[in-house]
Parts: structure tokens; C-alpha cells; sequence
């Protein structure tokens, strides 16, 4: 466990200092233009500059509710509802070493987190707090943005059970 | 609407700077990690999803009553039984699996699971004879010193097995002559239903193998009225629901079962029209000595129809303490009907009760209060088990 | 298949001739003391003596409907709802040899049938028409008349996907 | 209440023998089979569940949709791919097994079912690298020529494996560079979509092994407007429609892909307000020349939304023909949004439409009107096929 821990956390975070000057251009070239303001929230968030309606959002949402800022990228059952937390997996289950990469607004702070969503394996469906955000979300030829893959395809039980979001560090500006 | 957002936008970009100095500090980076169950709550209970519609998928979920929260899964497999071990440790389930999901190579296994990391530790390996049947306490269980395990077989012909947890082992197999299922009593004893409403019972040597066997008197009439296979676990034994609401106590903790005198949960004037009836049809507070058992009004063949309410009993007097009607419970709507009930041991009781809606509710078992309910415990919530 | 077939008719209708007895005389026993009268319906269904709120049944009722007559005793999937019909298995599924025994009162013509249940196999559970009747139906410790048992458990693939009713012949008075 | 039921019970009794002169024979024994399918029609669909609450047990359900009738269903284990041979009897299935269910050794598999018999004929075994993800037309695909069968792998690595579906055996695998998935591109090119927007397409030789490949020029942009991954048929190769409106025709029968200029489904003051979205968003029927797609208002991020509408063009013109609403269809309530499309390529065409409620939903493709809503064909449909 510890050896995939660290090889998670390397890797995720070698993606994440490579995907925040990205987005962070992405996210400077569209700020201007943006229309899908939030209360509270100084800036808005990269590629939702065209968003004519979106998702209502809340501040208070706790991590069993999709609504929670963390979330903005999941498809697939919350492990916080499954036994673990949003950022812990369920006992029993496997963290996948590898992961999709997403960039969520705390609106507690108004800045924005590049968060890894990991999925945690080697048990069936958890099948609660089904939740499916694609803020950024791409598809399968950008893995790293990607959540239709099963990321727990490279563990030794490879079924999936549930997604966490894990904050790797402020999307630097 | 474009120009409005961006001077909106602009307005907010100047804010952002203006309150930069108030912002919190950022929020650390976490680290991602598997988590710990606490100890053990006298109010958790593991409930099973047979998950019908998906019947490969059996799990059983662990929840807590108290936090409302669900702790974790174990996987099931296919038509599982499932049971505790004496000392709640362990989670033994017995299934099947295919070698291609749905179909190919079967193999029937048992599987232990270390309640306190919900990891699978062992498994042993079955001939291919286990019951493919609806959970009951009896498809599989734990000899009363937790050094044995049995297992119900059905091919269709019935007999079980008898396996060594510790060595991870079968040590054999032991016909039963058309009776069914396992019952543990006391440490090398197995008891088993039949179709005459006799108890066989085995008992076992040291190796696991058959030292004697004897057959008590009927205690039910199978044509006139059956109990449920179901059994609800009370002191020294278990008790037998008929499907017109007799209740058979039979002591397993001697050398043969001891049948006590059968009483009613239904008066002369509601006997044949209230009957209890689900999957799962009662539980007792051994403490307390209450049932609690799950009531509808049916006809014949209605014994799997769920409850409409809930009685409660005084296993010593015989008296009904309450009904508790399940549609009006709470103020949350219609529950639907209860299929499965079971009660905490401790001295402040949960009953919980899981609905053919899929849900779970949470009660005070003194009050009858509902205190929760949680919603879609699965697909086919049908048994839930505690220590 | 055509073996299994054979052992099939031969094991159940040699059980439906032993059944039949028992159950016509527990039907006599009971009918004068009837109290579950449908319309049009001359006799009481044995066993149905003592309901106090029998489900109503319709004469409609047609193979795709749990009410439908030959189903009285099918807790499963309704294999005419699934590619079969009331007495055949979808297609690519397999007979289970051996199977339960129920007796239906059939409302076109006020008789008792014979049925056997028989279990389609070999695919995973076909999920539609689930259907729950136990008339006369009894524990495990009475297996020729138990449907909670999987009757595939024979088979060489004993995945259970629905369930069919299969005529008999009439309960001899 | 008892008295009364003798007296009807005895004057029902004489009844039964003043009418039995009257009583039609009895009916026969009936001898059970296996049903046989009848010919397969223009209206049947194969409706893709992933079962995503149980996801080891995905199945595909072959509807009907004249009859309404399910005809039977063919299994598909743990996040399966699946399509149809282009002769349309065959049906393969991409997936994977857990030797213990839901854990143990993973065998990752292609099935070949016969539509005829909904019997499995075939396995192919692979090794443990295919793309465990939600169904597209290119998860795993036949050649044009039905010779060869294309499996796409990620480990997350990107390859495919060729396989010879006659031989029973895995040729050999081809690695991507990072470009995904496989769509068939004449009897023996293979294609994948890039990060960079870009087509590479490797020509195989008579062996199943790389003869060449090559990359086409962009003809997207994976930052400013993404394509869906899942692709609509077309004649001559597949569409693919962009997140925010626009149509990429993609012609993948000659030797390199041939890319006409993008159009869009919306207008300027519709653009980036209403937009495609769900699980498969398009379908065309190719000789009428007209592609159906589910549509929806939403911002960034809502691409896998549900359409509330279903807009349709001709693709000749690029002109919207008609927009159906989804709230107002029928006189059936709320149908829900709309997940997945797929329409019969006949002259009297039927609309299939998958929504977030589990219905599927058959319309006249003609006019829109509803014909029939389907309940819960499975958990979660996803994808449907037709020949």
C-alpha cells in the first residue's frame, strides 16, 4: 500500500504541476467573457465561460452530497458515502495508483484546487450517492481529464467501488 | 447578457484583489488513504442485499444506527447465506461464483472477512452442493465455540458440510436424509428441519464426522401449518414462527432440542386473517425478552407478503406490548411493507426494519419511534444480522 | 437437452401424480369452510380457506401478468416477459430438470391444474415481471412445493434467469 | 362471517355440478421448450444496460420495437464494450470476469453470441488490457469486411489487440501512441482518436499485423471544443459531434480519413446554451439522411446531461427539421431527459430513446409521435445497437 501511495502521489502531482499552467491559461483567456458567476466567488472558473445555465451550486454542501465543491469532476458512487470520506476509500477496498485530474473552485475561499479523483477498488458497486459533475472533463483521449475510464484498471482487483477527490494544491495563478 | 457579464466580471476581478489580504490560508494538499473502522457499535447491523435483479451482486452492507451512515461492504456473490461469528469478529459467506460472470465453471467457496477491516482472509473451497436459497440463519453458520463452521447443502439432495475455519479446510460431509439446513447446537451438534416437523440432529466427533444421530418428535405439522425456515435467534436456541403465528421456542442447548408448549401472537378472532410474514419475520431482544415481529393480514400463500405493522411481545407473558402500525409511523409518508426485521442486544435498542420499498427504517425498539430512514440499503434488503 | 427434458417430464409428473391426492383432499377438507370465493369460481382453491384478503385475481390476467392463473405459486421472473413464454425459456437459456410443484385453479374452466415451475438458466436474472405469489407454497423442508430454492442448481450452468409454469394435468377429483 | 361463506360455499357447490355438463374440456399438458426467435425484424434494438449499481452484471436486452416484447438478453460482465457484425448476426461483447465475482484473477474476454439463438458460440481470451470503459461504437468493432475483430486496450497505455473471430485467436497488438479506441476503416485500417484532435490510422496486413500508419491533420480541439468519443454511423465512416454543437463527418472508407467541413446543430444565439449531451447523443438513419441527437441547455461540464429535447436534421442540408420535446411527448408525464438515441434504418423508422428514468421510449421517427414507453429495460441503458 505505501509503495502505491507514493507512486499515486508522485505521479498525480507531476500531472498536476503540468495541468495547472494549462488551465490556468485556459482559465485567464476565458475570465473575461465569463457569465456563469457565483456569489462570493472573485473569479470565475475555466470553461465554464459559456455556460448559459449551470448546475446550482451551494457552499454548504457536505461531502455525502454531489453538490460538494471537491466533486466538480466526478462520475461514479462517493466513497464518503460508502464508508470512507471524500478523501479516504472504504475499508477493505484498494486505492487506484492512478488517477484523472480535476480543477474545482473551494468556495469557501474562493480559489481554485487541483484535485486528484482516485477510484477505490476490489469490491462491487457501492451504489450510493451516485454523482455524476463533468466540470472540465474531457474524453478518453485525455485520460488525465478523463472519468469514464475505470482508473481502477491497473490494480491487482481492479473492480470499482467508489471515487474520492484528493487536493493536491492550489491551481497557481 | 454578454456585456453585462463582463462588467460583472470586471467588478468582481477588482474584488478579488480588494479582499486578497482577508483570504484564509489555502487548504493543505491531503493525502489519500484507506480508512479504519472504529470499534464496534452495539448498533450496527450488516444487511443483506440479495440484490435480486442483479443476482450475482449479493452484498452485505454494514450500518451503523446510530450516525446513520454506512461503513463499508462485503461482496456476496450469487443466492449467498451469510452469518456472524459467536464473537461478531468475522463475517462467514457462503456463494457461488462463475468463471464467466453469469455462467461457465461454478464454484461454490466460503469466504471469511475480518469484521474490523472488512478485508477477505480466507476462503475454502466447496463441492459444487451448497443451498442456492433465500438467506435464512441456518445456510450457513458457526458451531456455538466458533471452531467449526457448517454449511447447508442442497443438490437437490440435503446434507452439509462440515469445515475447519482455523485450517481452512472440509472436513466432510454428512447426509441428511431430506432435512434441511444447519443449526448449531451447542459445540458438535448440528440440527436439521424436516418435512415431518421432526428436528434431526448430528452429532459430531472430534474430527468433524458423524458420531450419532437422533430424530426428536414433530414439533409442527407441514400441511396444516408450517413454520418458517427462517428462525429467530433467542436464549439457548431458537424460535419457529408458524405461518398462522404459533411460536415454537426449541432449546439447542442440550444433548436434543427441548420444545417448549407453542404459544400465539394472534388471538382465536384474528388467527388466519393477521399473520406474520416477509423475509425475514422476526427478531428478539434477548435482554428484554421482547419479539418483534412483522404482521400483515393475509390468507394462505401470503407469507412473504411484508408487514403492515410491527408487534411487539413479551416472550414470558405471551402478552402483545404494541403494535405499531407502519404506515402511519413517522411522518415521512408511506414506508410500504416490512420483509425483515432485527433488534439490537444493547439496553438502549434499534429496530430496524427493511421495507420492500428498499429502505431501512430506524426505530426506537421501547417506543417504536422512528428515528431515520435510510433509503435503498440496496436493491432487495431481506435479512439483517447483528451480534 | 432432449435427456434433460425426459428426466424432467419423468420426475415431474410421476411427483404431480403423488401431489395430486394430498392436495385434493386437503381441497375437500377446506371447501366448506371457504371463505376466499371468487366469482364464478364453483370451488374453493385448497388452502385458500382461511384468507382473509386473497389478492384479487383476474380472469383476465394474461401470461405476461403475475395475476395470471398458472403463476400461483412463481416467486421469480416471468419468463414471458423475458423472451419466453409462460411454458418456454428465452432463447439461449436452459430447462432446469428438476423443478416445484404448484396447483393452480384455472378461472376459464373452474379447474385445479398441476403445474410444474421450472427455472430457465444459464443467464444472469432477466430483472422484468418480478412476480411473488405463494399459494400453497411451502418451506424448504418441503422442497417439491418450495420456490425459493434456485431449481437451476442442477444445471451445468445453475445461473437462475426466470421462471416458466408448465401444465400438468388437471388435479384428479 | 364464517356462517355466510358455508352458505355460498354450499350454494356454489351444487352450481359446480349443475355447470359441469357445461365445462370446456380440460386444458392439455403442455411440454416446456426453449423459445425459438423468429426472423429478426428492422424494429429490433439491442439496448445496452451497464447496471451501473451492479456493475459486474451488465447484460444487452434485444427489444422489439413493434411488439414491445423483450426477446431475450445476452450477458456482458464487468464495463463491457459491445457491437454487431456488420452481417448483423453476431453480437460481441468486449469484457471482463473476477474469479471471485467482484475480485480474484481478472480475464479480460471477447464473446461471440449468435443472434439467432442468444447462445454464446465462441471466447476469445485476452490479455488483461482492455479499456474498462462506458460503451462507444468503438470499444471493440468488427473490420468492414466482418474478418477481423478490434478490441481497444488501456492500461492506461493505449494499443489494440486484433483478433481473428473464425480462428478463435489473438493476432497480435498494436500500440497507439496514445491515441484511443478503435473505429473500422475499410477491411483492414484501423483508426484512433488523438489528444491533438488528430486521426491515426494503421493499415494492417494479411496477418492482423502493422503494415504502416499514419496521422491525419487536426480536426478538432480537445481544448476549445471537444468531440464525444462515442461516434454516430454514417455512410462511409462515423460523425462525431463536438461538446458544443458542431458536426465533424469523418469518411473512413478510403485509404486515409476524409474530413467534410464541420457544421453546426445550433445556431449563433443558441450556441453554448443549447448543446448535445447523455450517453450516445446522435443516431442517423443513412438513407433517409437524417441524424436525431439529444439535446439540452447547459454550460461547461454538461456533456453527459440528458437532452430535454430531440433535435432533427438533414444532414444533406444541415437544416434542423424538427425539435420534440421530451417534457410534452404523449399524455405520459415526466419521461425524464434523454440519455441515448438510436433509430431504424428502415423506410417506416422507429426512434428509440433511452432516458435517466431507465425507459426507453419508441417514437415514430417520421413525426415524433410516442408509440410506446418501455419500463426500466435494465438499470442503466446506455447504448442501443441496431443492424
Amino acid at each position: 500500500m505505501r509503495s502505491l501511495d507514493q507512486l499515486f502521489e508522485h505521479s498525480s502531482r507531476a500531472l498536476a504541476r503540468r495541468t495547472s499552467r494549462r488551465s490556468l491559461l485556459a482559465g485567464l483567456g476565458q475570465i473575461l467573457t465569463g457569465s456563469a458567476l457565483l456569489p462570493l466567488l472573485p473569479i470565475d472558473r475555466a470553461g465554464r465561460a459559456q455556460a448559459a445555465e449551470p448546475k446550482p451550486k451551494s457552499q454548504t454542501a457536505g461531502p455525502e452530497s454531489c453538490e460538494y465543491w471537491k466533486y466538480c469532476a466526478i462520475d461514479g458512487f462517493l466513497c464518503s458515502c460508502c464508508g470512507g470520506t471524500s478523501a479516504s476509500c472504504p475499508p477493505g477496498t484498494t486505492p487506484s495508483p492512478i488517477t484523472w485530474i480535476g480543477t474545482c473552485q473551494n468556495p469557501g475561499d474562493g480559489r481554485d484546487y487541483i484535485v486528484s479523483y482516485n477510484d477505490c477498488c476490489g469490491k462491487t458497486s457501492c451504489g450510493n450517492c451516485d454523482c455524476n459533475r463533468n466540470e472540465r472533463e474531457k474524453p478518453m483521449y485525455r485520460p488525465s481529464r478523463n472519468n469514464d475510464l475505470n482508473w481502477c484498471m491497473a490494480n491487482a482487483d481492479s473492480n470499482y467501488h467508489c471515487s474520492v477527490s484528493v487536493i493536491l494544491g492550489v491551481s497557481e495563478k | 447578457m454578454r456585456s453585462a457579464s463582463l462588467l460583472v466580471a470586471a467588478a468582481l476581478n477588482i474584488g478579488m484583489h480588494a479582499r486578497a489580504a482577508e483570504l484564509p490560508p489555502p487548504l493543505p494538499a491531503e493525502h489519500m488513504k484507506v480508512e479504519a473502522l472504529a470499534a464496534a457499535g452495539p448498533h450496527w447491523v450488516y444487511v443483506f442485499d440479495e440484490a435480486f435483479f442483479n443476482e450475482t451482486d449479493a452484498r452485505v452492507h454494514l450500518f451503523d444506527g446510530d450516525t446513520y451512515r454506512r461503513l463499508g461492504q462485503i461482496d456476496a456473490g450469487f443466492t449467498p447465506g451469510f452469518n456472524l461469528s459467536p464473537d461478531g469478529k468475522t463475517t462467514v459467506v457462503a456463494t457461488t461464483y462463475f468463471a464467466r460472470g453469469s455462467r461457465g465453471t461454478r464454484t461454490d467457496v466460503v469466504e471469511f472477512t475480518d469484521n474490523a477491516t472488512l478485508a477477505t482472509t480466507r476462503e475454502i473451497v466447496l463441492p459444487p452442493k451448497r443451498a442456492m436459497t433465500l438467506p435464512t440463519l441456518f445456510n450457513v453458520t458457526y458451531s456455538d465455540d466458533g471452531r467449526l463452521v457448517y454449511v447447508a447443502y442442497v443438490t437437490p439432495a440435503a446434507s452439509f458440510g462440515v469445515l475447519d475455519p482455523a485450517a481452512g479446510t472440509v472436513l466432510g460431509e454428512i447426509d441428511t436424509a431430506g432435512c434441511v439446513m444447519v443449526i448449531p447446537s451447542g459445540p458438535n451438534r448440528v440440527s436439521s428441519l424436516c418435512e415431518s416437523g421432526r428436528v434431526l440432529t448430528v452429532t459430531l466427533d472430534a474430527g468433524g464426522h458423524e458420531s450419532s444421530r437422533a430424530m426428536s418428535e414433530p414439533f409442527f405439522d407441514a400441511d396444516k401449518d408450517p413454520v418458517f425456515m427462517q428462525g429467530v435467534k433467542i436464549e439457548g436456541g431458537f424460535a419457529f414462527l408458524s405461518f398462522l403465528g404459533e411460536v415454537h421456542e426449541v432449546d439447542f442447548s442440550g444433548a436434543a432440542p427441548a420444545f417448549s408448549p407453542a404459544w400465539s401472537l394472534v388471538s382465536a378472532t384474528e388467527k388466519g386473517h393477521w399473520r406474520p410474514g416477509g423475509s425475514q419475520v422476526g427478531a428478539v431482544h434477548r435482554g428484554l425478552h421482547r419479539m418483534y415481529v412483522s404482521m400483515h393480514v393475509g390468507g394462505e400463500g401470503s407469507h412473504k407478503d411484508g408487514g403492515t405493522e410491527i408487534w411487539v411481545f413479551d416472550m414470558t407473558t405471551h402478552r402483545r406490548l404494541a403494535r405499531w402500525p407502519v404506515g402511519t409511523m413517522g411522518t415521512m409518508g408511506n414506508l410500504g411493507t416490512v420483509l425483515a426485521v432485527q433488534v439490537s442486544q444493547d439496553g438502549a435498542p434499534i429496530l430496524f426494519a427493511a421495507t420492500d420499498k428498499s429502505d431501512v427504517v430506524v426505530l426506537d425498539a421501547l417506543t417504536g419511534r422512528v428515528r431515520h430512514i435510510e433509503k435503498r440499503l440496496g436493491q432487495t434488503p431481506w435479512m439483517m444480522l447483528n451480534p
